[in-house]
């Protein structure tokens, strides 16, 4: 009793502002409904048989590992680029780093006609591509993970950017006065000072490839078993039986249910706070 | 001329005292109806002056969809009688009539690359193949085709509509495309066609309907009769449609 | 090796502009006001502030050289700092922090953790290896800074007020701690603070700065005999006065003047000790102190065994005394008294030009 | 000269590690590549009649309008979640958290598909919205904004709370002892403390609304004039003309290195940094 | 209005369990070693940090009584503190960060403004108005904190530290300004202090807080007079030994004796000032002196116009001499000398029972 209500008052005069709650709450349900109707609406006693009829399973391992080689992909390339723009100056860096981020206002469709102009068959460097890894990148599995790559690395990139502009430069001073090399630096002190920013990005990046779905379509071509995701097979089957679709979505829940409630709350949380 | 039964006579615009329909309409079509419904509807803007059509194509699937979630509309135009189904089971259609009826093709890059002469070149190892994808009807053809052939054919793409499948022929990323004749014909020069032989090729029928909710019953009374009156199905058969 | 600084460097609207040495083995403490520029110039022998212009030496080696093209980087410089904020590392462990230094120049992980707990041990930090920098108070996250720093081995060593957040006891122990360390230490250590005593208890040279410029240095008795601005004659607890010394009297800019025997004629400042001043009740007789004058009583307050006195005035001054004057005179705010000094107390040395 | 040799010394000892550059300079090559080729693609002969023909213009204008009111509905609502889901704390908060990010990993389409169920015409709300609001939402322009705000707004509220997360609470605790309300520790304090991270957060948000499709194109409908957006559009053209869809990337691009390049440097440098 | 705060509260596995008061304009000085809880207390108070037991009291108002379900969070307090780490809005120019509180508090804009320009000046601050927090070296950001808390006119005022980053000379200023607006505010003050000498000279009071419990307190005079632990002790410059007394004489544990007449019987702690102390190269013959022993040099430092020795040997003492005794005696590290301390400078009194 006592530790609860002690519990309670510990954020007594810094707690909650009550203008935040009536939009906040507005937002939950907002947020949450469409959602809740989704599952409301699955045909639950159908389930074998759409899982069966569908190709779920394959579109789902295909889902997840492309959008995890994404992410991997985002993560290796992304944050130093990230590094770059928020720390490196030269005249013009605004447009470099307005240019790179612009597939994240670039329509996946148009992504999609973008990637075939750059790595298609008649694409830019198309021909380069087939002589170095010698097959045509559209409609195959790499195709995917390229295409995912080029939406999702840009939310990673302004995430993490954002958070190495406002990490504490004190540190990384002491750390080279302790004769730590820039490197040491970048990997010992600046990456795990903006740890939070990088996992909230690859969430974000994550998810925005996992739900993928204009870009995957063209470039990849939605070939069951190959190229086909999960969104692209919803896409499908909501043509063809609309009444099954609903049920698609559960897995993705359940995956985003265990990714963002286990890992949300043990890793976004900053070292730096008290 | 044509007695107004629209459920709503103050709400139409188009329920004039003489019958002539007045207004705009917004038909849903196949997206393989694209070139005919365009030809169509200019026509009968001319034979009913200041009368608008809008077309809206699409997969038929996507469209019986959108009807059915009460997108407004007057006019359904499918490229396969199983979306049609969907919709007038849903009570959101009058009465449909089959209108035409379209068979395959095979489509390829005007210079076609993997030089594909017959159905069976689809199957050969490396030839990337597009498709519709089998939710919509020229991917359900598409497949009837292939099984007629005993091929089996991996399909390196399989599109969201024809029009799509097409493109990427046309783009030069996929070696070969099954679509419909209209589309090869329709597209010109900008692909090369490769008949299919009749005793395996099968055809989808269209069937097309006014709808339940239209708001001007007239005027999409006048488009579906223009469909199946002698100048419509004229311009039908001349963009490569077969009688239904 | 002998560390020397000898140039200039602008920040903002500020400019620091300082020719400094330190000698092998010399610990040198730099004093000054706030913004004086103090830790700018700890920046700039750190290699985190490049010189706009001028050179730092560290014994033969030139490590920054804007003219002749040479910048060392703080890494190759093997400097030791402690920063006026610490700057722990929020995610590694006080341990871990610690072993940063060693680790970072090669030493394996074991080897480096062993020399990081010899220093905690060292420093009495045993106890809080395995806490993490948001687990300390102010003053030990400080001594741990000052354990990270030392741990490096480092060349010359720069620290920036390093005992300010510790309590007198820990800072009496960590002030023996240093002054070991720093009597062992071969190179030369530049320390910042405020502190007049630490100052006077750790450095063997004293640099003052003031407004981005040196105003005086010297030995510590030299800086405390001698005061040449009134933030060091505050500094050293000394009273301070300018002025026109002719024939053995001072004329005080603003009114009086001090009888100082010595006093070389011209633009002069007189000293005298807090200690060196006598308080009386009424005028005094004409006794052997040759500098009476009259003040009053601003605030009394006790300083150990003895009471400080502020006095207002003619010749504003700081009297020390003993807590039974105070009862005898009856020393409170407001009280009239005279004050007289022996003119051989009164220091009067040639002002600086300026 | 010497000014600029100076300046490059600045950052000096913790400068650039050289670790980062390659795959920064591989990110950079990675998403330029496509934005050149579809640049390069353009037919530039033909823009004119392109954005005559098409309908660009209005779809442009629509995509703007919603993309910028769903960004603002996410502030408006967003934020105030964001606070709570970094502060406040009960049991479940996981939970709660993972839901309402749910649409974060979920495909667009499904999204589409959820917000049918949710305020279709036979969606669980879908009465109850009719009878407040005079009208069936899904294929009207509300309903454009209700499916990107439901798309975009969990970019903005994971990027925001890992800001309400870091952000110093000590200022806020200096805040109250000075007599300033929760609220107004909310608006004056914590908002500006974190405004770099709402700034990247909005941008994140307004790019996925930008270039949101699936969602927006089931639930939207995609009928020219009313709720065709740019994305959407994008799709009837490339299945009409492939080769003139390049060209409707061109004025997203433009808004992109505007808005990006303009915005970026002056709004995303934190107050906090030296 | 009395400040009482009586309670007790963990943080982490720390535990702070105090009875402290401060009376209507009394300054109480809370002294203390790192982590002993000082900033603790304060935030105790602040209400930042509710407590686990007992009540907060202000006046006749409970604040803080979680027993009686009372909780008043800070913003009702009107309680100004200034942290130790000074916590100013980045944000804000430092103007506005002084009006933060009067319009927090619902004055307008433009009053707030002018007060806040008043604090600026009274501060001399003036020019600085206009600047951010982060364009402030680091005694000015602490400055602007004081006039923050200070423009709220609060009826509390809490201070951690709030001059520890301050320069001599400023310190001294705003000393004096803070020793004037506390003696004009009518409400009681805690101030959290490493300095002892800011300490006496600020505090009408002195609270010594150890490991999260009150070990003494009591005013200036009877702490300087009679430290009860060795951290106090060394805080006001006394030698401390812990004995036992009989018929006069302090048996010390750990060896030698002290003559003490005025002893009390029993367990005793002896205080013994530095100054009190006198260094003889030889043992010197029996005079009125009664306690003298041996005792080694172990380090001298200048202090003022004095020097500070350093001994150890049976009975460890600090005592201060002139520098000419320093010269005369040759003392330097290592010298052997006898010590000799008058009977009646040794302060004896019962030792507080643990
Ligand atoms: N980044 C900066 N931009 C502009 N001016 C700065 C910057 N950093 C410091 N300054 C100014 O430079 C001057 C010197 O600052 P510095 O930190 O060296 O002073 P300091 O002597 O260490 O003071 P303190 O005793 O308060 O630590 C100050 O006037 C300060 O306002
Ligand atoms: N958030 C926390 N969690 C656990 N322990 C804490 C926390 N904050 C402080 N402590 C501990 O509480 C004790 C008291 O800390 P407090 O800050 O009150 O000390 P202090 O007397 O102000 O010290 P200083 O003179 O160094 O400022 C310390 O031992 C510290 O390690
Ligand atoms: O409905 Mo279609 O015309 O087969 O794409
Ligand atoms: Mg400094
Ligand atoms: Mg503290």
């Amino acid at each position: 009793m006592i530790g609860t209500r002690s519990r309670a008052r510990r954020a007594a005069g810094t707690g909650t502002p009550l203008v935040v709650v009536p939009p906040a709450v507005l937002a939950v349900l907002f947020l949450l409904l469409p959602t809740l109707a989704l599952v409301v609406r699955v045909p639950w006693s159908d389930l074998g048989r759409i899982y069966r009829d569908q190709q779920v399973w394959p579109a789902l391992r295909l889902s997840l590992e492309s959008s995890l080689e994404a992410t991997a992909a985002s993560l290796v390339f992304g944050v130093p680029l990230a590094w770059l723009l928020a720390r490196f100056r030269f005249p013009g860096m605004a447009v470099a780093r307005a240019i790179v981020t612009i597939p994240l206002v670039l329509p996946p469709v148009i992504g999609g006609v973008a990637l075939f102009d750059a790595f298609g068959r008649a694409g830019i460097v198309g021909g380069e591509f087939r002589s170095v890894f010698g097959f045509d990148l559209p409609f195959t599995y790499p195709a995917i993970v390229v295409a995912q790559t080029f939406v999702a690395m840009p939310f990673l990139v302004v995430t993490v950017e954002g958070a190495f502009r406002i990490a504490d430069r004190g540190v990384e001073e002491a750390a080279a006065t302790l004769g730590a090399s820039r490197t040491r630096i970048f990997l010992r002190v600046t990456l795990p000072l903006v740890a939070p920013a990088i996992v909230a990005g690859a969430v974000l990046c994550w998810a925005r490839a996992l739900g993928e779905f204009g870009a995957t379509l063209l470039f990849g071509g939605n070939s069951p078993e190959v190229t086909q995701t999960l969104p692209t097979l919803v896409l499908t089957v909501f043509a063809d039986q609309p009444a099954d679709a609903p049920a698609l979505g559960l897995p993705l829940i359940a995956v985003a249910l265990v990714v963002l409630g286990l890992l949300r709350d043990r890793w976004l949380r900053p070292v730096a706070a008290s | 001329g044509c007695g107004s039964d629209s459920d709503d006579a103050g709400s139409s615009p188009s329920a004039t005292t003489t019958g002539k329909p007045t207004g705009s309409i917004t038909v849903f079509a196949a997206a393989s109806l694209t070139e005919a419904f365009g030809t169509i509807k200019k026509q009968v803007e001319a034979e009913y002056p200041g009368t608008t059509v809008n077309l809206q194509l699409g997969a038929s699937s996507d469209l019986a969809t959108q009807i059915t979630q009460g997108k407004p509309a007057d006019v359904f135009a499918s490229a396969s009688t199983k979306n049609m189904t969907s919709v007038t089971d849903a009570k959101d259609a009058d009465k449909p009539r089959n209108f035409v009826s379209n068979t395959l093709e095979i489509a390829t890059p005007p210079k076609n690359p993997a030089t594909i002469t017959t159905l069976a070149d689809l199957a050969k190892p490396g030839v990337k193949v597009a498709v519709c994808d089998a939710a919509v009807p020229c991917g359900a053809v598409a497949k009837t085709v292939l099984a007629n052939a005993k091929l089996t054919v991996k399909p390196a793409a399989s599109l969201q509509d024809v029009k799509s499948t097409l493109a990427v022929v046309e783009s030069g990323e996929a070696d070969a495309g099954l679509v419909y004749v209209t589309d090869v014909r329709a597209a010109g020069s900008k692909v090369h066609g490769v008949e299919i032989a009749d005793d395996v090729n099968a055809s989808t029928t269209y069937p097309i309907a006014t709808l339940t909710h239209a708001k001007n019953k007239p005027l999409a009374k006048a488009f579906v009769q223009y469909v199946l009156s002698a100048p419509g199905q004229q311009v039908l058969r001349s963009d490569g449609f077969s009688a239904p | 090796m002998t560390l020397r600084v000898d140039g200039h460097v602008r920040r903002g609207g500020f400019e620091l502009r300082v020719d400094v040495a330190a000698d092998p083995g010399e610990v040198v403490a730099v004093l000054g006001p706030n913004g004086a520029g103090k830790s700018t110039l700890l920046r700039v022998v750190a290699g985190l502030q490049p010189l706009d212009g001028g050179t730092v030496r560290v014994g033969s080696t030139v490590v920054d050289d804007i003219a002749g093209g040479v910048y060392l980087p703080p890494q190759r410089r093997r400097i030791g700092v402690v920063f006026q904020d610490h700057r722990l590392f929020a995610h590694l462990r006080v341990v871990d922090n610690v072993a940063f230094g060693p680790r970072s120049r090669g030493v394996g992980r074991s080897a480096a953790r062993s020399t990081a707990t010899d220093w905690l041990a060292r420093l009495s930090l045993d106890e809080l290896g395995r806490r993490y920098p948001r687990q300390l108070s102010g003053g030990q996250a400080q001594r741990v800074a000052l354990a990270r720093a030392l741990a490096c081995d480092p060349a010359v060593l720069l620290l920036d007020e390093p005992l300010a957040a510790l309590d007198v006891q820990t800072r009496a122990e960590v002030q023996g701690e240093l002054r070991e360390h720093l009597g062992a230490f071969a190179g030369p250590t530049l320390l910042v603070t405020h502190d007049p005593i630490e100052a006077l208890l750790l450095a063997t040279r004293i640099v003052v700065l003031e407004r981005g410029g040196v105003v005086q240095q010297g030995t510590p008795a030299e800086i405390t005999g001698r005061p040449l601005t009134p933030y060091v004659a505050r500094l050293v607890g000394m009273n301070l006065y300018e002025g026109t010394a002719s024939a053995g009297v001072v004329a005080i800019t603003g009114g009086g003047s001090l009888v100082a025997p010595a006093a070389p004629d011209g633009a002069v400042l007189a000293a005298l000790r807090p200690s060196a001043i006598t308080v009386h009740g009424a005028a005094p007789g004409p006794a052997s102190a040759r500098n009476r004058w009259r003040a009053t009583v601003a605030a009394l307050a006790p300083l150990g065994d003895r009471v400080r006195v502020t006095t207002v005035g003619e010749l504003a001054a700081t009297v020390d005394v003993t807590a039974a004057a105070v009862a005898e005179l009856g020393l409170a705010p407001g009280r009239e008294v005279w004050l007289s000094a022996k003119a051989t107390d009164v220091s009067a040395y040639p002002a600086p030009s300026r």
